[in-house]
């Protein structure tokens, strides 16, 4: 199961750190990734596996938004 | 000092930590006599009884401890049919190499939390078994019935209104939080509900039903209470009150809070045209500030609990399934 | 568009349409979501090979056995593996007798441990799409730098392009796919675009919410009405059309392709990833791991249900002897295998 | 099959264990309705209430199971109160890789056990622990004393008769051969005392005191009469009834019958003038056949227990120290 | 702690045998002493190590009757 | 004479003697049957240095726990050195940290063990004085036999007459000694001879009957009465006066003499028993293990009990701070040990 929030890196020496969920910490591995503080990452297995480009509430507007376009 | 076997022989190491701690703490004039059982006064009123083991890792958390647990649980589950708890006991299963200051916070927690509550420990008993600093306990509560009469699965009708008396799944994240040592500010909301539950039993609504929201969470507890009633139940996912953090914490290891376990949470069924009296009377409470209805009776018979999403779309609640650990990958 | 019209256009759809989500989290985000009561009927959901512990074969079990129960060694494993069968037990069974085997939450748990006790052997269970290999990598990085000898990976890691390969071979009428989330993360979204073209099916790939979902299932439906078979990202946020190039650099350097055998369906060529040469002295031995049926008798449909010819309700066993506390088939075992998720989230 | 932590989950697996076991074996109405307590009905008498652990290792041994004890062990407790049994909670903790084969011997004789002495077992739970197969079993008991009046160590008088139903060290020896692998004929004297107590309390002699002696043997057990009756006891070392088998066992270990665990045997101080009445209640039930009077209540205010061993020296006896395990070097 | 009571030889390969102590049945060693089946041996930490000449209880007799002279 | 008349002339008895039971079981069944009770106060009996636990140093009890805290070592030890203290801890504190120690019930034990478990090694925690010692060499002609390597013995054995002989040369004024039961079978009354007649003691060898104790009293009393030190063997069912030649012979062959330290006494020539060189290989470390006192300020006079200057009861920490279960010393940890034999006896 992938966790499907993304989190916030407090805390990085380029090789892991600390990213927060909500509140919650947890120790990650950053090496797949380059991201710095406060950027946000996916993370998967204790991994972060890419750096989250833009909001996602934004995004799923957006889609909607162009989904006529898409498919047309 | 640690526990070693000798504290369970039921000699002199027994003796010591009978009078030097489960004595101290738990003093009152039925334990004092330390005989085979606890002799107690006669009651007119029908009797509740429940018992509940404590097994938790780790023994002390944030918000708790072990000993807070196993008088709150225990008590909790009397107040669910309307009794008053009065007496109980307690059974120690301590694994060797226990530190005894360990096993005394917890004691000490048990007798304050009972002191609270206006409950007595009566009686005990202590085991040592082989292990590596495990602490069990295990509760039986004796409650004397006072409200009987108001509750049972068989008033449920209908269009009665779901409550819960708070958020969900607090107590399950802390606890994961530290086994799995994530950082997070989560406490457990391990409390006694008897406040709330006596204002609601005073209160002259037209309830239906209480339980507990423990282990099995919610999604467990409706179809219990579907079940017994023979009624279906739907909710609303939006209405149900959770924290922010226990939110995230949910979404890290794929959890879902309606199976999530509480120590201090209960639902309650009541005539919707009292759902506001009911709702203010928790939220009076500071437990219940964050009290909701959460979903309605919808029919009876068909003994279905379903949920509708965020988006609308519906889907149907089962007890839990296997464990309720975590997964990551 | 709004979410509305959507939904309301989806709930109306009267073609007969297949798509299969290929990832087990967006498996569990449909029935959390209730998506299917919020679209036609018409529109039929199939689960896809998208769960790593159910095409794990039963082999790979025995092996991971066979290292817990040897002196000073200790196996660590994501929870899924615990009750999946081997050919004769599972490793929670083992674990019943005694076996070392302990549940990890992430990989790197096993440095710290690893450092504290020279004299114990750490193997790790690797198993996990292009999702977790970094993770595999990474620790391996680490354990290479931190000059620990004591650390070990059974891996039975899989790519997904070669099973979608695989199911879209198989002609099971899938109409299109909902790529998985996280892997696409990884391999970026030009990935399926060969497949795509090759077999005239369209991709569209999607984040773990229900609006993305029902986003992707109205691009799908769409691109079938229009006859398309191209791959649209609705999920830019999170994954480029090249992938995370610095995880598929780790990926590569330490992992190479090869033949891997995947439970109930067999071998599948360079489906499988595996340790490099220059690192074998860090597997546990998972190269010769082959599929033989667990139990050539045995009525489980799992194969069926990975490649998505049927769906889970369609297996004989399922609820009625095949449950989630007794279950027959590693679908039913793993919380993102589809019979699993099914069963959970219908009565 | 084997229990694994699902069956501890609170859901599914719990329930089905609780319907396929736990309701299929104890099925009463109490029971049955799986609400948080048992709801029982109102009694005039006092109550008597009390709790025991359960432990053993090996769960099944020559004459019992742990389930016999689990109801046996908690009967006893409130009969030695002057209680009648009525009521018992089960509180089943199992480690992870239990045969549920042996949980459901054990649940099956505790159902048989307390059908037996007409006690209801009316609610119960279970957790689930990491471990290898383990079963601990807690019960409490709810009794209602019907002869309360006859009993109580203020009662007790210089020259008062100390009475044991028999043998002694049968149970410890029992479970200490199994364990070490020692061939014996020994069984565990684990038995339910209701038919001898009640005869005695229906007898109208001159009782004074019951006690079961079970951890910490008859040693602890005479220190606590002698403490909680601000009395003096000497008994003789060649009264107390022994089987040879038990005590060639002892000699193999260097252990003192005196010290060993029991499961099926009480002392009760009766008036001197009463003795022999006492005796021949006893003896004529089974369990009592070797019944006898093994001392005498000395003289008041020094709390001391001594025995006057077989070549006519005297010795004190203090409650046990240590473990009561046995060493061989 | 020693055996105080002797244990009678039931069954013996020579090496190792079985030791009945009033009907507890006990493996023992018995490479130390020439026991056969029949005799009687004491025991100590799951070894014979002697056996037994005669009956205790007639020997604690005689010891008895003999003190005057031993002692003169 | 009968047993009466004896109980009745000791009782009544003006003379003050001092009489020292070497052997733990002696002194337990003086206090199980009262004896002291039978007899007059003038006739002391004093406990002597007949607890092998008692005797075991501290560093002992370190080198245990090593072993037990090693990777696939486990150490087998019989019940009583569980709590002994070494100089940082007890094998049950190591236990509860982790460390693998079990309980043996015979020595016997660990052959089937180390057969089932070829890659753990279990160490034999061999103490004792000579009645234990035939053990030891018998598991250790089977562990040869059985072509074991995975058997070792740590071994703290002890000879009783260097011991008797450091208590006579500290002449405590003890008149006479009842001789240890078993360890005279091993011995033969022939043993104690040469200590009768050059120290003037008389020795009465003596069964575990209350009869035989109140007999070897009797004979010492008249003994010195008549200023006679001879060897009275008055348990000749089963001590002989050349002793166990079987077992003499075993012992001679695995082990040999050498300088032991006797925990509070230091070291005293010739009185610990080693494997001989030619089975050094199954030994586990046992040579060079000295006394340090586990703590020099500790008011523990374990020293003077075990040679029987003073009673336990003379100790200033008896009952007050040092009971069984928070023992101060380990005569008061060891069921054979005088502190606490006088502890569970006494009120
Ligand atoms: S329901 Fe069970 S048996 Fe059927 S396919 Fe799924 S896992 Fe296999
Ligand atoms: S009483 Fe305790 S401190 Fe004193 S000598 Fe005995 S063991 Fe040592
Ligand atoms: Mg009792
Ligand atoms: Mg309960
Ligand atoms: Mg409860
Ligand atoms: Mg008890
Ligand atoms: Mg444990
Ligand atoms: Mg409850
Ligand atoms: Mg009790
Ligand atoms: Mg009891
Ligand atoms: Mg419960
Ligand atoms: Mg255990």
């Amino acid at each position: 199961m992938c966790v499907a929030i993304p989190g916030k890196v407090i805390e990085t020496d380029g090789m892991t750190g600390k990213v927060d969920f909500n509140g919650n910490i947890v120790d990650i591995m950053l090496g797949a990734v380059d991201a710095k503080e406060g950027d946000y990452v996916l993370v998967h297995a204790g991994c972060a596996i890419e750096t989250v480009q833009k909001d996602m509430a934004e995004e799923i507007i957006s889609i909607f938004a162009e989904l006529e376009s898409i498919t047309k | 000092m640690k526990v070693n076997l000798a504290h369970g022989s039921g000699g002199n190491a027994t003796r010591e930590l009978i009078s030097n701690l489960f004595k101290k703490y738990f003093s009152n004039e039925f334990l004092d006599r330390l005989e085979d059982s606890a002799c107690l006064p006669p009651t007119a009123y029908p009797l509740a009884m429940t018992t509940d083991s404590y097994v938790i890792t780790p023994i002390v958390f944030p918000g708790g401890n072990i000993g807070k647990l196993a008088v709150c649980g225990t008590a909790n589950d009397l107040w669910m049919v309307g009794a008053e708890p009065q007496y109980i006991t307690a059974g120690f299963i301590l694994e060797e190499g226990l530190e005894l200051e360990v096993l005394e916070a917890a004691v000490k927690t048990m007798a304050q939390t009972a002191k609270e509550i206006n409950v007595k420990i009566v009686t005990g008993d202590t085991k040592v078994i082989e292990g590596s600093g495990g602490l069990y306990i295990n509760t039986a509560g004796l409650g004397f019935i006072k409200h009987r009469h108001q509750l049972g699965a068989e008033r449920i009708k209908a269009g009665d209104s779901i409550i819960v008396s708070g958020t969900l799944g607090n107590h399950q994240s802390c606890i994961f939080a530290q086994r799995m040592k994530i950082e997070n500010k989560i406490t457990s909301d391990c409390a006694c509900l008897g406040s709330m539950v006596e204002a609601l039993l005073n209160s002259g609504l037209g309830l239906r039903i209480m339980r507990d929201i423990t282990r099995g969470g919610l999604g467990t507890v409706l179809n219990e209470v579907a079940e017994a009633g023979k009624i279906s139940i739907q909710i609303e996912e939006k209405l149900i009150p959770i924290d922010p953090e226990v939110k995230g914490f949910c979404d890290i290891l794929g959890l879902d809070p309606i199976y999530m376990a509480n120590e201090g949470k209960f639902m309650v069924i009541v005539d919707s045209r009292d759902e506001e009296k009911a709702l203010e009377i928790l939220r009076k409470n500071s437990l219940g500030k964050m009290a909701g209805v959460i979903g309605k009776v919808t029919e009876t018979g068909n003994q279905l609990v379903t949920v509708k999403t965020k988006l609308g779309g519906s889907r149907i609640i089962d007890v839990l399934q296997g464990e309720g650990l975590p997964r990551i990958c | 568009m709004n979410i509305e019209e959507i939904i309301s256009e989806l709930k109306a759809y009267d073609q007969q349409v297949n798509i299969m989500e290929v990832c087990g989290t967006h498996t569990a985000s449909i029935f959390r979501h209730g998506i299917r009561s919020l679209i036609s009927d018409k529109i039929r959901l199939i689960s896809g090979p998208g769960c790593p512990v159910c095409i794990t074969p039963a082999e790979y079990i025995d092996r991971a056995i066979e290292w817990s129960k040897k002196p000073d060694c200790l196996l660590l494993t994501f929870g899924d593996m615990m009750k999946v069968a081997g050919t004769k037990q599972s490793l929670s069974e083992a674990k019943g007798e005694g076996a070392k085997v302990e549940i990890m939450y992430s990989p790197l748990d096993v440095l710290k441990r690893a450092k504290e006790r020279p004299g114990m052997t750490f193997i790790i269970a690797a198993v996990g799409f292009e999702t977790t290999v970094p993770s595999y990598a990474l620790v391996l990085q680490q354990i290479i730098a931190g000059g620990l000898n004591n650390v070990k990976l059974l891996t039975a890691l899989r790519r997904v392009i070669p099973a979608l390969e695989f199911v879209c071979a198989s002609d099971t009428g899938i109409n299109g796919f909902i790529a998985p989330g996280h892997v696409s993360s990884i391999l970026g979204s030009k990935a399926y675009a060969e497949l795509a073209g090759n077999y005239g099916r369209p991709f569209a790939v999607a984040g773990f919410e229900g609006e993305y979902i029902l986003a992707a299932i109205y691009d799908l439906v769409k691109q079938k009405e229009k006859n398309k078979a191209e791959v649209h990202n609705l999920y830019s946020s999170s994954v480029r059309e090249e992938g995370n190039i610095k995880a598929l650099h780790l990926i590569d350097q330490y992992f190479e392709q090869g033949t891997a055998a995947w439970r109930g369906l067999g071998d599948i060529p360079d489906s499988g990833l595996y340790l490099r040469p220059e690192y074998r002295e860090y597997d546990a031995g998972s190269f010769d791991i082959r599929d033989k049926q667990v139990d050539a008798s045995s009525p489980c449909r799992c194969a069926e249900v990975i490649i998505g010819r049927i769906n889970p309700d369609e297996c004989p066993l399922f609820k009625t002897v095949c449950t989630p506390t007794k279950a027959k088939g590693p679908c039913m075992v793993s919380a993102e295998g589809s019979c699993g998720i099914w069963y959970r989230f219908s009565k």
